[in-house]
């Protein structure tokens, strides 16, 4: 009763097509069939890439724009350009963590759709622990407030996973309607509770104060990686703000791909995505299981603000930068719940958001189109996932016979 | 109707139907007569299924021709089949528990193409239940009817539709016993009314007590079709199975040991009032093999699955090892020892998308063999996997493929090499032969009987007699959630346990220990 | 990038979230770079609908739906050697201070924000309006057109710039009629609420209906429409903001718009390009009041009977004989002060 | 006095809810998850908005609705015919609404993010009843689109339960298998439910629009098609449960407007209508029951 409305219950989960070629000893399966099946399966993205490409170009034509040109534009901002290089990886850092996020609660089979909700508390959480803190020395602050955010995001992951867990509620229809609370509950904490009053408005009653929480101390910001680079002979300008998380993104990414597929943890998670009965019977408590990992989930997505609040703005206002955690839905599905693929989907999306302004710029297309591509790409992915994936079946079953 | 009475009304030639490394139907001829009632034997996995679905169009034969009243069909789908006055009821019902039985009954074939009229489909389906002796009310919902009665909605169903032939698949495994005679009533009105019946069991009794004429299945292939009044149970089991049946299983002589398994006055809640188990007792001793037998539906998961802590008993304990294990949870359970080989195996058994090393540690996954500090230990789950393939003569091409990819067989035997490697006291195993061929089936008695032999205590449920009397020392019946009776299996007749089974005895409250 | 040959003076533009169309201050300021633009370029050619080219460049641009993006915009527009470059809106004050510090040739607007210790050497001006003395003189308007003794007030974002108007329509209200009753309501606390129509009908229709009052003064960006449409619905009035809402509204809501506060953003714009354009731009700030135009009121049929007195409270407070108060609490002191 | 006006009010916010929301009843009663409902309503604000500044209310409406529909039929062909999970697929149809109505408005009205002013119909006043006056507020002024509404709620309830195809659309909700075998084509029936859905959020968006506010502002749904998905689990996917459950939401979102004035801080009564939506569903869910196939895509078997 309480699984009622649980999407594809008792199907192998959709996120997750079983992927029998996946390999963990070998870069490659053994034998030449399941070669194949990786090979086509590598494919997938980029011919969902290219289709979305392709309906783009439609509409670039349809608005009198030649889409070669158009995207000759959009390559050459993108990576004719340090800056550009160095923003695309700024924007990719939130959407590594979201799209993680995101992964990891699709891996065991629940939709959390309430990413967006858990990183804006957890910025909430991490820039009152930023200004309020002081004198601390950053070694010790910055990890309070890492933590803080995480927290944040596993407190509002709490209820959609108790109520999913204990009453059966639908987690994408509670994560939705948190998500909405969050927002309000944000905005009376800035607006009303943290709001900076030290705020002054220039003499002759110029501009306004925001309305903002105070400025983060120095000792909790997050170091940019210009240093890091430097040694490789990038130099990026001060006005690019690619900073450490994008590292400890990629490190989380690295250390989920391990939990998943190396401990009995991650195996129990993968165990109760396929199969709860059987998990269950083999004294695996899937409902724990689903809880933690979304709360694990919800920490991954506290830190999605990070990027955003500690290395760009050092504040936290009204304003602060929504729908992270719906790009990470679609950066997630683009790589296939597979950290790694979420590295690489997150990057595309860096890559287009930066590209839209390019083309935004300099080839007057409006940067909606590069929206609509991002829409089409999401979709054409998961249909070429499936297209796939039931065309290697049916290879499958000839060969067998 | 009746014109067709005596006449040959279907004919199949030369079906044959591949499944993915299964020849589910090699060749099948078989002739049904009008106004007959033609059964269909054979083992698990026999075709039978299959066949009955090329009938009705459910499946595309590979080859072969279908014949009905002499004129040659094809039968692309069930729309077609029901067109051509076929009708099928399958031993799982294609109910919409929601509905009521007049919308079951007419869904697909309204009266209209738009509007409902429930008055005058009711006074329809009135004419056909007085007609046939189905006693229904036409405006319950579904969900609330018995089995029994849920089958005659699904014949009705079929009727309503002007089905000549009717397909019953397996009608009589989930009835209890008085059900199946009013459903022999139904049948037998059907019959008088001209009607053709075919019929698929396993039970023989039923077979011989309702069938004119009965075909048998072999591994595919069509055995042959005996007039049911010159044939005996003994003819047609060796018929199917084509050599003796009976096997003889030796039972290793083992002392009975402690009581490993205690199970005293287990009662678990039903959907309705009445528990689903009600106050079930009884001991498993070392190196005993005890069975439960009883007819499908009466209670026999339930009891299993409070025993193994994935449902809440009301009332009753369950002591393990002497120790109260009550309440616990399936993970705490087999740490101290229990086993458990589920009825379904997709359902409760495997993880079907993940690899067969990955289902042979199920469960055990946070042992420290398995499980160092740092994740998995994959050293020694390999070695493990490896050494379980050996042993138990697991056919597969690479551990790192899907379980799902392994034959039926296969997968039990997984699932067997990994409640079997972990030493376990007590071992539960539901239905542990269902669906497995010939040779896996008597691999699977034979780990049983060496568990025995090893000083385990076996608690074996089976909807199948003769497993259970060839491999339980003693055999408590179930019938209606109750543990009806407690005999000892070398004391006891099929017959008289198909009595307790089915109601029709039991023994005093003395009989069964407290 | 590569084009050949391009015009000297560049005129780039970067609107807030809404963007134009929202009726109110972004599409101000998009009269008053289309006035400049028709006045100094007429021979202007559009080569996509964002761009124009002719003795001089053209651009404007909206940041993306969240906006995050204000200050990539704002600078590859200078990185592409624009002259002059708008933020429109306070939401870009750090942005463009940041952008502005790292290209010293480029000239940088911010319109309603404001970016510490300018002079007149610097890149930046700043465009400040007393919103304060506009919203006093629509204020009083209210007060006089008022039958039932009740005036309404619907803010978009709960921010200080908007109180600043809530201020000055209070005191203004007060300061015809002191018994006067107002209400007030805010739509929200984010950007969403300046785009929010169904919200400021609603909440229009409540001071309409629940609290009786009969004049509704709204600044709320694009959520005015709802204010209108209620006060169309219950045949109350209304007054817009920022630019003669009137003029843009449907005929079935123009007998309902009473006037409008104007915020001459247009008149902001305009200025500063044409001091670029003459070569006469100063950084530092500038603010636009009732004294020189910057802010006021249209000119409606709906206030033809009382412009005469309207226009001498104008007055007064353009000789700052009346300080208009320019927040809430000062409001609060003003009304004291006049019982 | 008061009250009326409140009710009008209530009625008037929990309209666009409502539609939206008998939408949902169509698409999960046939057992696919239409989390896109949002973006199809999104779609319906603004081609209403398009169709009614062009060409007046009625090619709005039909515009609107349409424009749903196509939305609806992208998710039919993904979910339906692909068989991709049906909450990927109903993300990606918002954002995908959210980026073509933002481009579109661009290349209609060069604007991003308003239309013109539009058309709107006629409002109506209900004969007899705008004699009482308790009742006056509710029942004039009204826009035809809420008596609309409001009659298609006995209509879909008729439609479920005394039409052929309401049986077979709840048949294939309930049990697709049981359905295809007896002849139902659970393809051509799903598509059905989920393009009526989009058909009905495209109306609740042109209501929005074209009705409420008389012109298009994007976003102006606000998450209406996720609280009308709430509504209807609410409503134990039941066209009069529903309309209750929508009218709670109205209800409670018109109340939010009116205690503006009170000590709450407004961002608490903003979160009203999620906060009661998550109770609802935390309390009352267990006793309601889903179609028992709801969101599962129906995969024949054998071949
Ligand atoms: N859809 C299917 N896909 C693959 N194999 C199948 C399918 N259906 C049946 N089989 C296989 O075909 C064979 C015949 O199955 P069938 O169901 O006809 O047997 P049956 O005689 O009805 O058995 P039972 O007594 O268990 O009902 C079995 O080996 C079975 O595993
Ligand atoms: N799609 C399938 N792939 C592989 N094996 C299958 C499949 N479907 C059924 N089988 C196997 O076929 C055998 C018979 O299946 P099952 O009893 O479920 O159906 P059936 O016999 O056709 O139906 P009925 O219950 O009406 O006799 C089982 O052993 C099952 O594992
Ligand atoms: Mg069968
Ligand atoms: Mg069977």
């Amino acid at each position: 009763m309480s699984e009622m409305t649980t999407p594809n219950a008792g199907q192998a989960p959709v996120p997750e097509t079983p992927a029998p070629s996946r390999r963990r000893f070998r870069l490659l399966p053994a034998d030449p069939q399941a070669r194949r099946f990786f090979w086509w399966q590598a494919a997938t993205p980029f011919l969902a890439i290219l289709f979305a490409s392709f309906i783009g170009s439609l509409i670039m034509l349809a608005i009198g724009k030649n889409p070669f040109m158009v995207y000759a534009e959009m390559f050459s901002f993108s990576f004719g350009r340090i800056d550009s290089v160095g923003t695309i990886l700024f924007r990719a850092t939130p959407l590594i963590f979201a799209g993680l996020a995101s992964a990891l609660s699709f891996r065991i089979n629940l939709f959390n759709i309430g990413v967006e909700g858990q990183y804006l508390i957890g910025a909430v959480f991490a820039s009152i622990v930023g200004f309020s803190l002081k004198g601390l020395p950053a070694f010790i602050h910055l990890p309070l407030v890492i933590l803080a955010a995480m927290l944040g995001g596993v407190l509002w992951a709490w209820l959609p996973a108790y109520l999913k867990v204990k009453r059966g509620v639908h987690e994408v229809i509670s994560t939705i309607m948190m998500n909405y609370v969050a927002f309000s509950l944000m905005h009376w904490l800035i607006a009303d509770i943290f709001i900076d009053r030290s705020q002054v408005i220039g003499a002759g009653g110029y501009g306004s104060p925001r309305v903002r929480m105070p400025l983060i101390e120095q000792s909790a910001r997050i170091p940019t990686m210009h240093g890091f680079f430097a040694h490789f002979g990038i130099n990026f300008p001060s006005h690019v703000y690619v900073n450490w998380l994008l590292f400890v993104g990629i490190a989380l990414a690295g250390v989920m791909y391990y939990v998943i597929w190396r401990t009995p943890f991650g195996y129990e998670i993968r165990a109760v995505a396929q199969n709860p009965d059987a998990a269950e019977a083999a004294g695996i408590n899937a409902k724990r299981q689903m809880f933690r990992t979304f709360l694990l989930s919800g920490a991954i997505a506290g830190l999605v603000g990070l990027s955003d609040l500690l290395a760009y703005f050092g504040y936290l206002d009204i304003d602060f930068p929504r729908g992270r955690g719906f790009d990470g839905i679609a950066v997630a599905l683009l790589g296939k719940n597979d950290p790694f693929g979420v590295i690489i989907g997150a990057v595309l999306f860096g890559f287009l958001s930066r590209g839209a302004e390019g083309v935004q710029v300099f080839s007057g297309v409006p940067a909606e189109v590069i929206t609509i591509i991002q829409g089409v790409m999401i979709l054409s992915i998961v249909v070429a996932y499936e297209i796939v994936s039931r065309y290697i079946r049916i290879q499958k079953k000839k060969e067998a016979q | 109707m009746s014109s067709t009475t005596g006449a040959e009304i279907v004919r199949l030639e030369g079906v044959t139907k591949r499944f993915p490394g299964v020849l589910a139907n090699d060749r099948v001829d078989l002739s049904i007569m009008g106004g007959e009632i033609h059964a269909i034997v054979g083992e698990n996995g026999a075709g039978k299924s299959t066949l009955m679905k090329i009938l009705y169009g459910l499946y595309r034969p590979d080859s072969g021709t279908i014949y009905l009243r002499g004129a040659k069909q094809s039968i692309d789908g069930p729309g077609r089949a029901v067109a051509l006055g076929i009708g099928m009821v399958h031993q799982h019902f294609m109910l919409i528990p929601a509905f009521t039985v007049t919308e079951n009954i007419i869904l697909g074939h309204e009266p209209s193409r738009t509007f409902l009229n429930f008055k005058k489909v009711a006074t329809h389906i009135g004419e056909l239940c007085r007609k046939y002796g189905f006693s229904l009310d036409p405006g319950a919902p579904v969900s609330s009817l018995s089995v029994g009665e849920q089958q005659r909605v699904e014949i009705l169903k079929v009727l309503y539709r002007g089905a000549d032939v009717l397909i019953l698949d397996e009608p009589t495994a989930v009835l209890v016993p008085q059900e199946v005679a009013e459903l022999f009533n139904n049948l037998r009105a059907l019959k008088a009314a001209g009607k053709t019946i075919i019929f698929i069991s396993h039970k023989l009794d039923e077979v011989l007590e309702i069938a004119d004429r009965v075909s048998v299945l072999r591994q595919g292939r069509m055995v042959g079709t005996v007039e049911a009044a010159r044939t005996d149970k003994r003819a047609l089991a060796e018929m199917m199975v084509g050599r003796p049946v009976l096997f003889d299983l030796t039972k290793p002589q083992v002392t009975p040991g402690d009581v490993l398994l205690d199970v005293s006055g287990l009662t678990v809640p039903g959907r309705g009032t009445r528990p689903v188990v009600n106050a079930a007792s009884f001991k498993v001793r070392a190196g005993e093999v005890y069975g439960i037998a009883g007819v499908e539906g009466n209670g026999q998961t339930e009891l299993i699955e409070a025993v193994m802590g994935l449902r809440k008993p009301i009332a009753g304990a369950v002591h393990l090892q002497g120790q109260a294990a009550t309440g616990l949870t399936p993970g705490e359970l087999r740490r101290r020892g229990l086993a458990f080989i589920p009825e379904d195996r997709h359902k409760r058994g495997l993880v079907l998308p993940m690899t067969i090393w990955e289902n042979l540690i199920l469960g055990f996954h946070r042992d420290p063999g398995f499980s160092k500090p740092s994740g998995l230990n994959l050293k020694s789950i390999m070695s493990h996997s490896n050494e379980m393939k050996k042993r138990f003569d697991i056919r597969l091409s690479r551990l790192e493929n899907p379980v799902l990819a392994l034959s039926g067989g296969n997968q039990q035997k997984v699932i067997l090499a990994r409640e079997f490697s972990h030493d376990p006291r007590v071992i539960i195993a539901s239905q542990p032969s269902r669906g497995l061929d010939i040779g896996a089936t008597e691999f699977v008695h034979q780990q049983i009987l060496k568990a025995k032999g090893a000083g385990k205590a076996v608690l074996l449920l089976s909807a199948d007699l003769e497993e259970v009397m060839s491999l339980a020392d003693r055999i408590g019946v179930i019938y209606n959630g109750e543990i009806v009776a407690e005999l000892a299996a070398d004391q006891v007749t099929p017959q008289e346990l198909g009595l307790y089974m089915t109601g029709g005895k039991r023994q005093t409250r003395e009989g069964v220990p407290a | 990038s590569t084009k050949a040959k391009r015009p000297d003076v560049r005129i780039g533009l970067v609107f807030d979230v809404g963007g134009r169309g929202d009726k109110s201050f972004n599409d101000s300021a998009y009269a008053g770079f289309e006035k400049a633009m028709k006045e100094f370029d007429p021979t202007a050619k559009s080569t996509d609908k964002t761009t124009w080219v002719g003795k001089y460049e053209w651009k404007y641009l909206e940041p993306s739906a969240g906006g995050e993006n204000r200050e990539q915009l704002l600078r590859t527009l200078a990185e592409d050697k624009y002259t002059l470059v708008f933020g429109v809106g306070f939401l870009f004050t750090d942005a463009l201070a940041n952008v502005a510090k790292a290209f010293p040739a480029t000239k940088f607007a911010l319109i309603d924000g404001f970016v510490d210790k300018l002079t007149d050497a610097s890149n930046i001006v700043c465009l400040g309006f007393s919103e304060h003395e506009g919203s006093f003189v629509v204020g009083a308007a209210a007060a006089k057109l008022s039958k039932t003794g009740t005036v309404g007030f619907v803010g978009g974002m709960k921010i200080p710039l908007i109180e600043k108007f809530e201020a000055g329509f209070y005191a203004g209200a007060k300061y015809v009629n002191p018994k006067i009753k107002v209400v007030s309501a805010y739509i929200g606390t984010t950007g969403d609420a300046f785009k929010d129509p169904t919200k400021g009908k609603e909440l229009a229709l409540s001071q309409f209906q629940k609290d009786k009052a009969d004049v509704v003064y709204h600044a709320s960006g694009a959520s005015g429409v709802g204010v209108f449409q209620a006060a169309a619905q219950v045949k109350k009035l209304a007054i817009g903001v920022d630019s003669d809402q009137y003029l843009t509204a449907g005929a079935d809501l123009q007998p309902y718009i009473a006037t409008s506060m104007l915020k001459r953003v247009d008149v902001a714009v305009y200025e500063t390009i044409k001091a670029v354009v003459g070569n006469t731009f100063k950084g530092g700030y500038r603010t636009f009041g009732l004294s020189d135009n910057g802010v006021g009121y249209a000119d409606n049929p709906g206030i033809k009977d009382i412009k005469a007195a309207l226009d001498e409270i104008k007055g007064k407070v353009a000789k700052g004989e009346i300080k208009v108060p320019a927040n809430m609490a000062d409001a609060k002191k003003f009304a004291d002060a006049l019982k | 006095m008061g009250v009326s006006e409140l009710l009008a009010s209530a009625l008037r916010m929990s309209v666009p809810i409502l539609l939206t929301a008998l939408g949902a009843v169509y698409t999960e009663r046939a057992g696919v998850v239409n989390i896109g409902l949002e973006g199809m309503m999104i779609a319906g604000t603004f081609w209403g908005a398009v169709g009614s500044f062009y060409y007046g209310p009625f090619v709005g409406v039909l515009l609107g609705m349409l424009a749903g529909m196509l939305l609806a039929l992208i998710h039919a062909v993904a979910s339906v015919t692909f068989k991709i999970n049906q909450i990927v697929s109903g993300v990606a149809m918002n954002i995908l609404a959210a980026g073509l109505t933002r481009f579109l408005c661009i290349q209609f009205f060069s604007m991003a993010t308003t239309s013109p002013q539009v058309h709107s119909f006629k409002a109506w006043s209900i004969p007899l009843l705008d004699q009482v006056s308790f009742l006056k507020p509710v029942v004039t002024g009204v826009s035809p689109l809420i008596v609309v509404a409001l009659l298609l709620v006995p209509v879909t309830y008729y439609v479920l339960n005394r039409t052929v195809f309401g049986l077979r659309l709840r048949s294939v909700g309930e049990n697709p298998l049981a359905a295809d075998t007896l002849g139902v084509n659970v393809t051509l029936t799903q598509y059905a439910g989920v393009l009526i859905s989009g058909a009905l959020a495209g109306l609740a968006g042109t209501y929005l629009a074209v009705e409420h506010t008389g012109m298009y502002i994007e976003g102006m749904t606000q998450g209406r098609g996720f609280i009308a998905l709430a509504a209807m689990i609410f409503g134990n996917w039941a066209p009069v449960g529903a309309m209750w459950a929508s009218f709670l939401f109205g209800l409670s979102e018109s109340i939010s407007f009116r205690v503006v004035a009170s000590k709450i801080p407004y961002q608490f009564i903003k979160m009203i209508p999620y906060v009661v939506t998550l109770v609802v569903l935390a309390g009352v869910i267990r006793r309601a029951t889903p179609p028992a196939a709801d969101g599962v895509p129906y995969e024949r078997g054998g071949e």
